[in-house]
């Protein structure tokens, strides 16, 4: 156990395979650790260390035997700096960090994914599919062509999950943003329903439906250390830190933070 | 029925219910934190160290783990500066737990500054920290030179009446500081700190630590922390709070029969799979070895492996 | 085809196969232990350390496993005096395998007698512990004193012509003490010897050294010993032998691209249940290792991960 | 592999239960080890530690699921303080060290013991027992005082195994060395035949037999540190350590450290 956590915590190497873009918005990692092999579950993230330039958490969005494989956005010098290596180059990462979250047999799950708040879906939808869960996918995006074909980069069966495609520009899919479909879903028929992406669209989707149990949110926080160290990720008006307890959370226990950190 | 050992101990005038207080920096800046680590069960909480103003610290990656069983940290004092104290302090008494603001300073009257707000809101008592092995400026500098620590030790216990505790650091002339620190007025002092090293990843041919040098903690340290622990007492038969690498309630048990009458655990914490339960869990083994060999409580055996 | 990536690497002007030889202390101090550390694959052996006369060592308990995975020892340089490098030599020379002797003393004198016949009988190098943390007169009170490894390695350069390689200890002063002893005359430097610890059993209540103090050693103590190596490379240049912790292959790396020319291993060999195996197994990581990263020898990445 | 080697060098606390004399010049020690627990096997040893006294090597006499037992005679300081132990009274062990030696199954074993190198014998049987391996000692004493009941005091059961006492004082058992006796054995009956006992006797053992393949002594040499790094055990001539190596050795390989160890 005390050894599980420690190879958890060691910055292991890795070889970048691919990295590139997959949509308008986001990039594609692919790497292969050189002498460790982790076990992953969903909702587990790494924190991606970029040599002498930054550690960044990245969910993980797919795993195989060999590969693990991320879906990023370039927001500052971190990530951008991350999408010019290249195959070939070496990395390191920090994990499995965080809890993870994944499916009992033959649920309904729903998920609620706003932007790249779709990068832990693909793995997820493999889970679910080997546990016989049924997942309903809302994936809203501001502009259509940050749309990728979920199923096609990884090679998932159609089997078991749907995927309602919402983007602000209308061009593809329904028009409008993740959450305005989420009120013409009956709510009732999901064992669990989880929303991940900007935390303006967590809070407003916990106050929605902040009445019910089985409401989850997979939150961002500051993440610096990932190992429940430095504090820096801890939630306000609770004791828990999202890099050890989280990122998924109950919206019960989150929703004084969104409140606070949202002004 | 025989009566359970006691655990109860008092180091640098604090009474605490059993010895096991958390190493400061693992978490402490912010009333949230001070929760958690209450709810750990330790006997005291330490803070983050504090400086007078807020400070930035290191970027990532500024702790990982290593393929020895310790952490390499540079978080580089990270904190909120001294208005985070009032809270903290505030939560602490909430929970009725007694609380030790960790000091830093990168000038003597910057420890002070810290410490008379400590003093001021509160606070139990003041770990000064003068041997963190990786801020420049604000750390081992102080502690390998037993002159600066007479002065910042005593510029600081002049101007609070809590208890003040030297943390320092490993150095050749520890225990020639840990002297000069007890000398200037401190009522307590901590041993030890984390030693500068550094890990160097071998496939893209660089420092991990953004900051190149880290401090080493963890199992790694412990046999040395006991032996400055051990040395110190045996020269000083100071009050001691042991630090590095505690790990299991042995390593407890070790430290105060070297000569601490309490302990901090830091990179335990977080490799503890049970960690609401290990403080517990310790703390049991220790009244069970306590009542093995014969003692009434954890004040009877500190030290009694000076004898020999 | 591809062609292998090159082990052979020099230090201090000598030449070697590879870059692993073993540590001083393991072994070394009669015919028979050469060539059983010769069986081991090293490029190089280094002797026990030798001092003038015979000198009887502490009583056991003197070598201890650590539940950190180190090695705690106070041997407390007992060897059979310097009558014994002649039969090493000679052995040596029979195996075809550089010897290195490693060379004590209580005074600069001492030193120098040790080392002329290390050269008169015929020795690849010398290797000066200035550093051993036990035993007392002999060690670590050198290391720590710059003024004093520079005049003891003054003296020895001064009447021997082979290298002179001087081993320093962790100290707050290593890196001056490294500049002092290039300047003197070293022609390498071993970086670093065991730090001082101790471990003390909770039952009976006593330390179990018969010594009390020891040296810690294994790969508690790696992640320092990178560390000073890679401060004291980026300082000098100096040409280095990586001491402490090597345990596997990556640990040979780590230290080459911090900025050593070969590494010395000991606690490792005792703990490896493949004795005869496992240099040469960690060779063959090593040349996979370069030949991933397209290197075409092990001295092209010395010290690469200074460039950040 | 790695991990229980450190745990066999690591000096385990354990406690007296029993330590008192068996025989007119040896004494019988049990211990039990506080939190670890070890697997031994025959002519395996273990460094007693007497804390601020010495660390003795002792041979493992007997285990069980519980307790160690060693045999031993009071020789200089250690020993006699060893010997004041008294039940709940702290000490250290480290080990098992050295290899083990232990019978195949149905073979036909020869030992010869001289005095105290009886120690290792009692374990040596129960594993023979359980090996159907058939195992005649011979265990020659200075005065007969100094026998004691091997069956007895381990319990052993009386089966598949014969003890051939000899004596020089002439008042229990045959009369003479137990060398001597080894004249009137036909060697060619067992498919080993291991002596132990003082150097001397191991090296008159190694010269009668030297033609022999299948001779062993166990030997004793200056033990420190017991894992293989100060060099103390070395045989003269060879580069073998005891206390890795050995204790058991072929004659053959030992013959030349005799020589030169006995002026
Ligand atoms: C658990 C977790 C999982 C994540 N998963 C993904 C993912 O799968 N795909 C993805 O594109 N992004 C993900 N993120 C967000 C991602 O970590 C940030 O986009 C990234 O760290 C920005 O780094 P930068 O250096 O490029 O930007 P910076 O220049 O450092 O900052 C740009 C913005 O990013 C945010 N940010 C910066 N650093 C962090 C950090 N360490 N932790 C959180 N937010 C930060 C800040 O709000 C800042 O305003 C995740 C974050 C967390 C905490
Ligand atoms: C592998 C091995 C197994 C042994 N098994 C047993 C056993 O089962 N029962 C038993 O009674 N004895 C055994 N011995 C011998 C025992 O270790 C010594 O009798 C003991 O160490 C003497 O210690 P002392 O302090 O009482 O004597 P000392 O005063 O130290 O010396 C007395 C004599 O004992 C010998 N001796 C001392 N120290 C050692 C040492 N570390 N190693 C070997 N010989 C030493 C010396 O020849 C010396 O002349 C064994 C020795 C070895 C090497
Ligand atoms: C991530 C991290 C941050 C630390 N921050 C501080 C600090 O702010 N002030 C301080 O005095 N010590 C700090 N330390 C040192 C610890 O308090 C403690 O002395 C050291 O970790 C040894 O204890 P351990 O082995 O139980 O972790 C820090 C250690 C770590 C690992
Ligand atoms: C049992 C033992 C004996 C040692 N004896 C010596 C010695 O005689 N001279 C010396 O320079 N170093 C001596 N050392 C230190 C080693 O040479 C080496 O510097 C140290 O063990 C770190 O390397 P390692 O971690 O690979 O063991 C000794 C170390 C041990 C464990
Ligand atoms: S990121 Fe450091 S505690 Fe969570
Ligand atoms: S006793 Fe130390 S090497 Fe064998």
């Amino acid at each position: 156990m005390l050894e599980s956590t420690r190879l958890r915590y060691i910055v292991k190497p890795a070889r970048v395979i691919e990295n590139k873009p997959i949509s308008g918005s986001m990039h594609i990692l692919r790497i292969e650790l050189i002498r460790h092999s982790v076990e992953v579950e969903p909702f587990n993230f790494f924190n991606i260390w970029v040599p002498r330039v930054d550690e960044i958490p990245l969910s993980i969005a797919y795993a195989d035997s060999k590969s693990l494989f991320f879906i990023y956005r370039i927001r500052g010098v971190g990530t951008k700096t991350l999408s010019q290596l290249k195959p070939g180059e070496f990395i390191g990462v920090k994990g499995p960090l965080g809890k993870g979250f994944k499916p009992l047999n033959n649920r309904r799950w729903l998920i609620v994914a706003g932007g790249v708040g779709i990068a832990p879906v693909p793995f997820l939808l493999s889970f679910a599919i080997k546990t016989n869960t049924k997942i309903d996918v809302i994936w809203g995006v501001k502009k259509s062509d940050e749309f990728f074909d979920l199923s096609n980069v990884f090679g998932l069966k159609q089997r078991g999950w749907r995927l309602i495609k919402v983007s602000e520009d209308c061009q593809d899919g329904l028009c409008g943003t993740a959450l305005s479909v989420l009120n013409s879903v009956s709510i009732n028929d999901y064992d669990v329903v989880l929303a991940i992406g900007p935390q303006q669209m967590l809070l407003s989707f916990c106050r929605m439906l902040k009445d019910r149990e089985n409401v989850y949110v997979s939150l961002e926080n500051m993440v610096k250390c990932g190992i429940g160290v430095c504090g820096s990720c801890y939630l306000k008006g609770s004791h828990k830190l999202l890099c050890i307890d989280g990122p998924v959370f109950k919206c019960s226990e989150v929703v004084d933070h969104l409140e606070s950190s949202i002004s | 029925m025989d009566q359970e050992p006691s655990l109860r101990t008092s180091v640098a005038g604090i009474e605490l219910l059993h010895p096991i207080m958390n190493a400061s920096g693992f978490l402490g800046y912010s009333k949230e934190h001070i929760r958690r680590l209450a709810s750990y069960g330790f006997s005291a909480i330490v803070t983050k160290t504090i400086t007078p103003y807020p400070k930035k610290g290191y970027d990532p990656p500024i702790i990982i783990a290593l393929s020895n069983g310790g952490l390499l940290n540079a978080v580089g004092l990270e904190n909120p500066g001294k208005e985070c104290i009032n809270e903290m302090v505030e939560e602490a008494k909430k929970l009725g737990i007694p609380i030790i603001i960790s000091v830093g300073g990168a000038t003597e009257e910057e420890f002070a500054e810290v410490a008379e707000e400590a003093e001021l809101r509160g606070a139990t008592a003041i770990e000064l920290n003068l041997s963190c092995p990786h801020a420049k400026g604000y750390g081992i500098e102080i502690g390998m030179d037993p002159q600066k620590v007479f002065s910042v030790v005593k510029n600081v216990a002049s101007v609070t009446k809590i208890p003040v505790i030297a943390k320092l650091g490993l150095s050749d002339k520890v225990l020639e500081s840990a002297g000069k620190a007890l000398e200037a007025g401190a009522s307590g002092l901590t041993l030890i700190n984390t030693i500068k090293a550094m890990a160097i990843d071998i496939y893209s041919l660089k420092p991990i630590l953004t900051n190149v040098f880290g401090g080493l903690s963890g199992p790694p340290i412990h046999p040395i922390a006991v032996r400055v622990v051990y040395e110190v007492y045996r020269e000083y038969k100071a009050d001691i709070i042991g630090c590095g690498g505690v790990t299991k309630w042995e390593d407890v048990a070790e430290f105060v029969v070297a000569g601490a009458r309490a302990v901090e655990v830091g990179t335990a914490i977080i490799f503890s799979t049970t960690q609401h339960k290990f403080v517990e869990e310790m703390l049991d083994s220790l009244r069970n070895w306590l009542k093995m060999l014969g003692f009434k409580g954890i004040e009877e055996v500190v030290g009694i492996a000076q004898k020999i």
